[in-house]
């Protein structure tokens, strides 16, 4: 059963080329910010409220959206190496490490391509590292730090005291910015904000809701990063809005036209957990070899899991806001939350298996992901692979060992499917 | 005139040292360390006495140091190699700040205060291809003796780099470039290339800023310490007898204690 | 057409088997990998053709497995291990449900289906730990070869603690064993348990169903055998082929190939395409 | 009682599995029943006002063999979580009503699903504890999760919980925590006095009986050890830092102390000695809850998993080793533990800035030669007492 893959096959379409344009003036809006006034804060991607920031004219900065970029570009690992040598421990989370190197190494500020931020926006939705993190940038500066402290969700849904909470430390954040920008709050301003954002979102689910077809138009783990970085980091803004418009028209025209981003799809699996970036396309390659595609993934739901119907409301400005960062995310749900997540992306997207990629620096992933694989297999059936590396330190990717499994796992659904026809 | 050996009972082999009151090291002694740990410090200390023209009973102080310190009855004291190999190091480099101590089971990053007094150290994180040991073991791997490791991978002309942090995983990177059919100069230089790097991190850890004295058994392997010398930016000191340093520290911080001592006898 | 061939090119030795129609094994062979893989794969089939006298053309596929198994140019096709390992052991021991392959860096629990087939499997994660490889460390640390450990593990009477099976760090902590005087036997008893404890773990990732059948190297260790048995609570089934189990499951694979060659073969192979490393 | 007898009966109760000490406390406290409680903090008060005991969960150290956590949690992941997953998994917890966690790491909070999981009859809660302490809503939300706690473990024990009762467990709590104080307060001026590890094996056993039973415990062994004559010992004046969640082995603070250390304070076992104060138990309109909340947000002595704006935990290992007057710091976090491996980073900073000199020594549960961590705390003894 030889495994395949087209050479040197160029993933990036349309989308990846719109996706690089306007996240490439971003970055060079934060270039340009290291020698300007503009004011900017620092922010994490998951469950952001990044509409706040927006309608004060504040540029927002992703320090993970830095440590994507460092690891998919291979240039991590000097980073990591740099701040291990100031006493980061070779178990912590290699993100915080490549950012923390990077700017160590003069790639914040003045001479750098980062924005020294005016402020730190924590906002902790689910990932405890976000605060370590945080705080560590904020030393490093010497800047505030806003804590945003958002109650994480239980199964039984946030209580109207979780809400009252969150809304009352909204209302303390967009008080800072009055004071730091010395505008008034304009609440019609964050109403067209969130317009803008909830075309975003709607175009988005859209997208994801396309991948129930068969073939499916795009890969919804290794594709749906080209979509994360506007919906995440630009979400707020027209330029993402109009962007979402073009990527719904581009992959209606494929499945109008029968067109699949593989020629032959063999397998549809549903990914569970970060892409290992320093080995993005190789990756890629193991699976695309054996003809298998994500149809859904909870990876591109870290910042909104808009596909299942939320979008902001400019009618309830702040309310909607703290809903967005309490409930709709992934990265405050439960567990619990995420297995059912997973089964609905099984069912509805008539997936054959799951894939879990547990990586060693994301532990609000990975801790666990051993009874999410138990579950899936021994009590619904759903036969399940999983693989260890991590999203941005190279040195835990052994390709030999990642594809012996990967290979092994599609040697054996393949064959399942042989003895099916023979059966049948 | 008083004798004092320095015993190193190390993972891999046990140094002894046998100096007199004036620091003059008389005899070495060597050998490879097994399960009796009290036997294996006898024969190298008889070793040593013999190389010295000593009787045994002439020894005055038995200062014990390495993973075994505790093991040796006939001891006068024991001491950690890394304040050993530091007061050793400093010794015989009186400018030299920084000590890099790579043997069998670890390594050490070290940084002196004036008198070769500890400072700081780091010592190798675990599950990490960071040691000796490795390098024997790949040596095995590649059928080669310990002793050829050094020179050949000077012959390297495209070094092969080990990624992996666990030395399971590096020992499979290796076999993987055997079978891509690099030439066993360029894997070593290679696996010696990524211990400097590592160790160039732990002394960074350790604050380098200065010159380094390399001891342990590793030093004695020409390509690794080339590997170093081309990668840390800062002299790289190697003695004569690199493994044996640690025993000659402790020796030498024995002749102190046995000189307090005297002089509470005799005051008593 | 009357044969098909497995390779199994491992990192240490490699083992080729020849089958006939009624996938009955006719020839096997075993030798040194050495340096150079690519070769390795083709010294080994020559050797089985040379001792079966059986002429090439008379062998209608050869698929090699293993983890050299991309430098096969021998071969016609590739299996994971995985994959062989488990028709293999279903081939020795029909009613084999649970397969335990312990290799150098590898450890797999494999659950088999009732023709050989991978139902479920489940490998050790990143860490190496507690793999065969272990077991040489200790092997070298107390000066001992593997076929030795084994026997001398059963002897022991008040097995140790290990504090953990990091093959990095087996050496200092069976030195400080020994260092307080604890008796060899004791120490290998406990080496063996701490694996076979760590090795249980992944059975039960695929959940365990009998026949268990234990191949790959490690097998021939009794003492590892043993410690299996005795934590599993059931005997475990051991070939004399077992080191062989990987190349008859790949010359099983290459014999479907021989017989069918029809749409099922097709739609297994895609016989235009290679991989491509990035 | 005699210190030895004190130490061997908390020795005793550290052998047991939580579900055995918990039958221990029924020998005197029949209709007693038992909640776990993960690291760090969780309302003890809520919980024994329930009349439930509260039973520290800190993994199951040597007793237990992992051999079907370690399916579910990975190579990276600390053992006390492994061990916890366990001990549940074994069924050992069956005779608890169920177990509370907190919101201190990623792990734990995965855990508490895992747990939730796998035994669906036991009542499992997840605390957010807030990390805004000086928000406008701090106050109210920290109240009102705890309102939530009391409410579902009512609902779950089937009788109400009354302001009255948790005043009253408030009252014998603070009772417990002053004699913690005090123990503690009398290791730091009296080195010698008693060892680390049995301050240790008292505190840790503390976690495994009723405060009643806990109370007249501590002051007999006060008692003893004030009224004991000790010679001070020698050694470098330590803080131990970062072994809040996971605890290390009693050998391990054995050997710190073997090395040349004394140990002066430490945030072991912190969750359960964490206000420096009294919490208001009475007065007129009484809340008790809102004590309990206030408490926390504003008296809480400071901890790597709970984020302070106003006091930098930096600061607070700065007082922490004035007020103990101790020399150095011998930073111990549990292998794996993300918090403490992140705040090491900062410690270091400002410990360099400060010229105070600090080692770190990881540790997890199965480890049982301590041979690495001996070298560097002797040498790092050594290089202070030697100058």
């Amino acid at each position: 059963m030889r495994t395949t893959v087209a050479e040197d096959k160029d993933y990036r379409g349309k989308v990846h080329q719109l996706s690089r344009d306007i996240m490439t003036d971003w970055m060079t809006e934060l270039k340009d910010a290291t020698k300007s006034p503009t004011p900017s804060a620092y922010m994490m991607i998951s469950g952001n409220c990044v509409e706040i920031l927006r309608c004060f004219d504040i540029l927002p900065v992703f320090p993970e959206v830095n440590a994507l970029q460092l690891a998919i570009r291979k240039q991590s690992l000097p980073y990591i190496i740099k701040s291990e040598e100031i006493g980061y421990a070779s178990d912590n989370c290699a993100y915080v490490k490549a950012d923390v190197g990077y700017t160590m190494c003069g790639g914040v500020g003045e001479n750098g391509n980062i924005p020294v931020p005016d402020f730190i926006v924590c906002n902790f939705v689910g990932c405890n590292v976000y605060i370590k993190w945080f705080e560590h940038c904020a030393s490093m500066f010497d800047v505030p730090m806003i804590m945003l402290d958002i109650p994480f969700v239980r199964e039984d849904g946030p209580s109207t005291d979780d809400v009252k909470y969150v809304m009352t430390q909204l209302k303390e954040l967009i008080a800072h910015c009055e004071k730091l920008t010395g505008k008034k709050f304009d609440i019609d301003r964050l109403r067209e904000v969130l317009g803008y954002s909830a075309r975003a979102e709607r175009g988005w689910s859209r997208c994801k809701e396309l991948c129930k077809r068969k073939p499916t138009p795009f890969d919804a783990y290794f594709d749906s990063i080209n979509m994360m970085g506007p919906i995440n980091a630009l979400r707020g803004s027209k330029v993402a809005a109009d962007f979402f418009d073009q990527v719904v028209e581009q992959y209606e025209g494929m499945v109008s036209d029968g067109m699949g981003v593989l020629e032959d799809e063999r397998f549809r699996i549903v990914f569970e957990g970060p892409p290992p970036y320093p080995y993005y396309r190789n990756f890629r390659n193991l699976f695309e070899a054996w003809g298998a595609v994500a149809v859904q993934s909870t990876y591109s739901t870290v910042g909104g899991t808009w596909e299942f119907g939320f979008t902001h409301d400019p009618e309830r400005p702040l309310e909607s806001i703290a809903e967005q960062m309490i409930i709709h995310n992934l990265c405050n749900r439960s567990m619990i939350e995420r297995y059912a997540q997973i089964q609905s992306y099984v069912d509805e997207y008539d997936a054959d298996a799951l894939v879990i990629h547990s990586i060693k620096s994301c532990r609000l992933f990975s801790a666990g992901q051993g009874d999410m694989r138990e579950y899936f297999t021994k009590d619904r059936g759903v036969p399940t692979l999983m693989v260890e590396s991590d999203l941005e330190d190279p040195r835990y990717y052994a390709e030999a060992q990642m594809k012996n499994r990967i290979d092994a796992f599609f040697e054996a659904l393949t064959y399942k499917r042989i003895r099916g026809k023979a059966t049948a | 005139m008083p004798y004092i050996a320095g015993i190193d009972l190390g993972a891999g082999a046990t140094k002894t040292v046998v100096i007199d009151g004036d620091h003059r090291v008389l005899g070495h002694g060597f050998c490879r360390t097994q399960a009796d740990f009290d036997k294996v410090a006898q024969t190298s200390l008889d070793a040593a006495c013999k190389e010295a023209g000593l009787e045994r009973n002439q020894v005055d102080y038995i200062a014990s140091t390495g993973l075994g310190r505790y093991s040796l009855t006939e001891r006068d004291i024991q001491i950690t190699d890394l304040t050993c190999g530091a007061r050793g190091a400093h010794k015989l480099f009186p400018d030299a700040g920084f000590v890099l101590d790579m043997g069998a089971q670890s390594t050490r990053a070290i940084s002196l205060r004036d008198g070769g007094k500890v400072k700081t150290f780091r010592t190798n994180e675990k599950c990490a291809a960071g040691s000796g040991g490795f390098l024997e073991r790949i040596s095995r791997y590649l059928e080669i003796s310990v002793d050829q490791i050094g020179s050949l991978s000077l012959e390297a002309t495209d070094p092969q780099p080990i990624s992996s942090v666990c030395a399971v995983l590096a020992e499979s990177e290796i076999i993987n470039h055997v079978s891509e059919g690099k030439s066993v100069a360029d894997i070593l230089c290679g696996a010696h290339q990524s211990l400097a790097e590592r160790a160039l991190s732990q002394l960074r850890m350790a604050g380098l800023a200065g010159p380094v004295v390399f001891i342990g058994g590793v030093a004695l392997q020409e390509g690794m310490v080339k590997a170093c010398r081309d990668r840390f930016g800062f002299e790289v000191l190697v003695p004569k007898h690199p493994s044996h340093v640690v025993a000659y520290g402790a020796a030498i911080l024995g002749l102190q204690r046995y000189h307090k001592r005297e002089a509470s006898t005799a005051i008593a | 057409m009357k044969y098909a061939a497995g390779i199994d090119v491992g990192s240490t030795q490699s083992k080729a088997v020849l089958i006939d129609l009624a996938r009955a094994v006719v020839a096997r062979t075993l030798i040194d990998t050495g340096a150079n893989v690519k070769r390795a794969g083709q010294r080994a089939l020559d050797n089985l053709l040379k001792e079966s006298g059986i002429p090439r053309e008379q062998v209608g596929f050869v698929i090699g497995t293993g983890y050299g198994r991309y430098k096969i140019e021998a071969g016609d096709d590739q299996v994971t291990e995985i994959s062989c390992h488990a028709r293999g052991a279903q081939m020795l021991f029909p009613a084999t449900r649970t397969v335990i392959d312990m290799g150098g860096q590898d450890t797999k629990a494999i659950k088999v289906g009732p023709d050989g087939d991978v139902v479920d499997f489940s490998m050790n994660d990143k860490c190496a730990a507690g793999t065969g490889r272990f077991l040489a460390g200790a092997a070298d640390v107390l000066g001992l070869t593997l076929d030795e450990i084994g026997e001398i593990s059963l002897t022991g009477t008040k097995p140790i603690r290990l504090t953990s099976v990091c093959t990095v760090f087996v050496e200092s902590d069976i030195l400080s064993h020994l260092a307080q005087k604890q008796k060899v036997e004791d120490i290998l008893a406990g080496v063996h348990q701490a694996i076979a404890s760590r090795t249980i773990s992944l059975v039960r990732r695929v959940g365990r169903e009998e026949e268990v059948t234990f191949t790959g190297g490690v097998a021939r260790n009794i003492g590892m055998v043993r410690a299996l048995e005795e934590k599993l609570d059931v005997s475990v089934n051991v070939s004399p082929d077992s080191q062989f189990t990987g190349a008859i499951g790949a010359a099983l694979y290459a014999m479907d190939r021989v017989l069918a060659g029809d749409a099922e073969a097709a739609a297994v192979s895609d016989e235009d395409t290679v991989w491509v490393d990035e | 009682m005699s210190t030895e007898a004190i130490l061997e009966r908390c020795r005793a109760l550290l052998e047991m599995m939580p579900g055995e000490a918990l039958t221990e406390a029924r020998k005197t406290h029949p209709d007693i029943g038992g909640l776990a409680v993960f690291p760090l903090y969780a309302p003890f008060e809520v919980i024994h006002a329930a009349g439930l005991m509260p039973v520290g969960m800190f993994g199951a150290g040597e007793q237990v063999e992992i051999s079907h956590a370690d399916s579910r949690f990975q190579s990276f992941i600390c053992s006390i979580a492994k061990s916890t997953l366990e001990l549940f998994l074994r069924g050992d917890m069956k005779s608890f009503e169920g177990a509370v966690f907190s919101s201190i790491c990623d792990v734990a909070r995965n855990l508490s699903s895992l747990v939730k999981r796998n035994t669906p009859d036991l009542y499992i809660e997840y605390l957010h504890l807030p990390q805004n302490m000086d928000s406008a809503g701090s106050l109210g939300y920290t109240r009102a999760e705890f309102a939530r706690f009391r409410d579902n473990l009512s609902a779950r024990v089937g009788r109400p919980i009354t302001d009255e009762a948790i005043a009253e467990s408030t009252k014998i709590y603070n009772r417990v925590r002053s004699l913690m104080r005090d123990l503690y307060d009398h290791r730091m001026r009296h080195s010698g006095a008693i060892a680390a590890s049995d301050v240790c094996t008292v505190i840790r056993a503390g976690t495994r009986m009723m405060p009643e039973d806990f109370i007249p415990l501590l002051e007999a062994l006060l008692d003893q050890v004030k009224s004991t004559p000790s010679h001070p010992r020698d050694g470098v004046p330590v803080v131990i830092e970062g072994s809040f969640c996971e605890q290390p082995p009693l050998a391990l603070i054995d050997v710190i102390e073997a090395a040349g250390c004394l140990i002066k304070d430490d945030d072991m076992v912190i969750g359960w000695r964490l206000f420096r104060q009294d919490i208001p138990s009475n007065g007129p309109a009484m809340d008790p809850l809102g004590a309990l909340a206030e408490a926390y947000l504003k008296h809480s002595v400071y901890t790597s998993v709970r984020y302070d704006r106003a006091k930098p935990r930096t600061e607070g290992l700065m007082d922490r080793m004035k007020d103990s007057g101790a020399d150095a710091v011998v930073f111990a976090p549990a292998k794996f533990c993300e918090p403490a491996l992140l705040d090491y980073v900062l410690f270091r900073k400002k410990l360099d800035e400060k010229g105070v000199p600090h080692l770190k020594i990881e540790f997890e549960e199965k480890m049982w030669t301590f041979e690495a961590s001996r070298t560097e705390l002797e040498t790092f003894a050594e290089s202070m007492l030697f100058d």
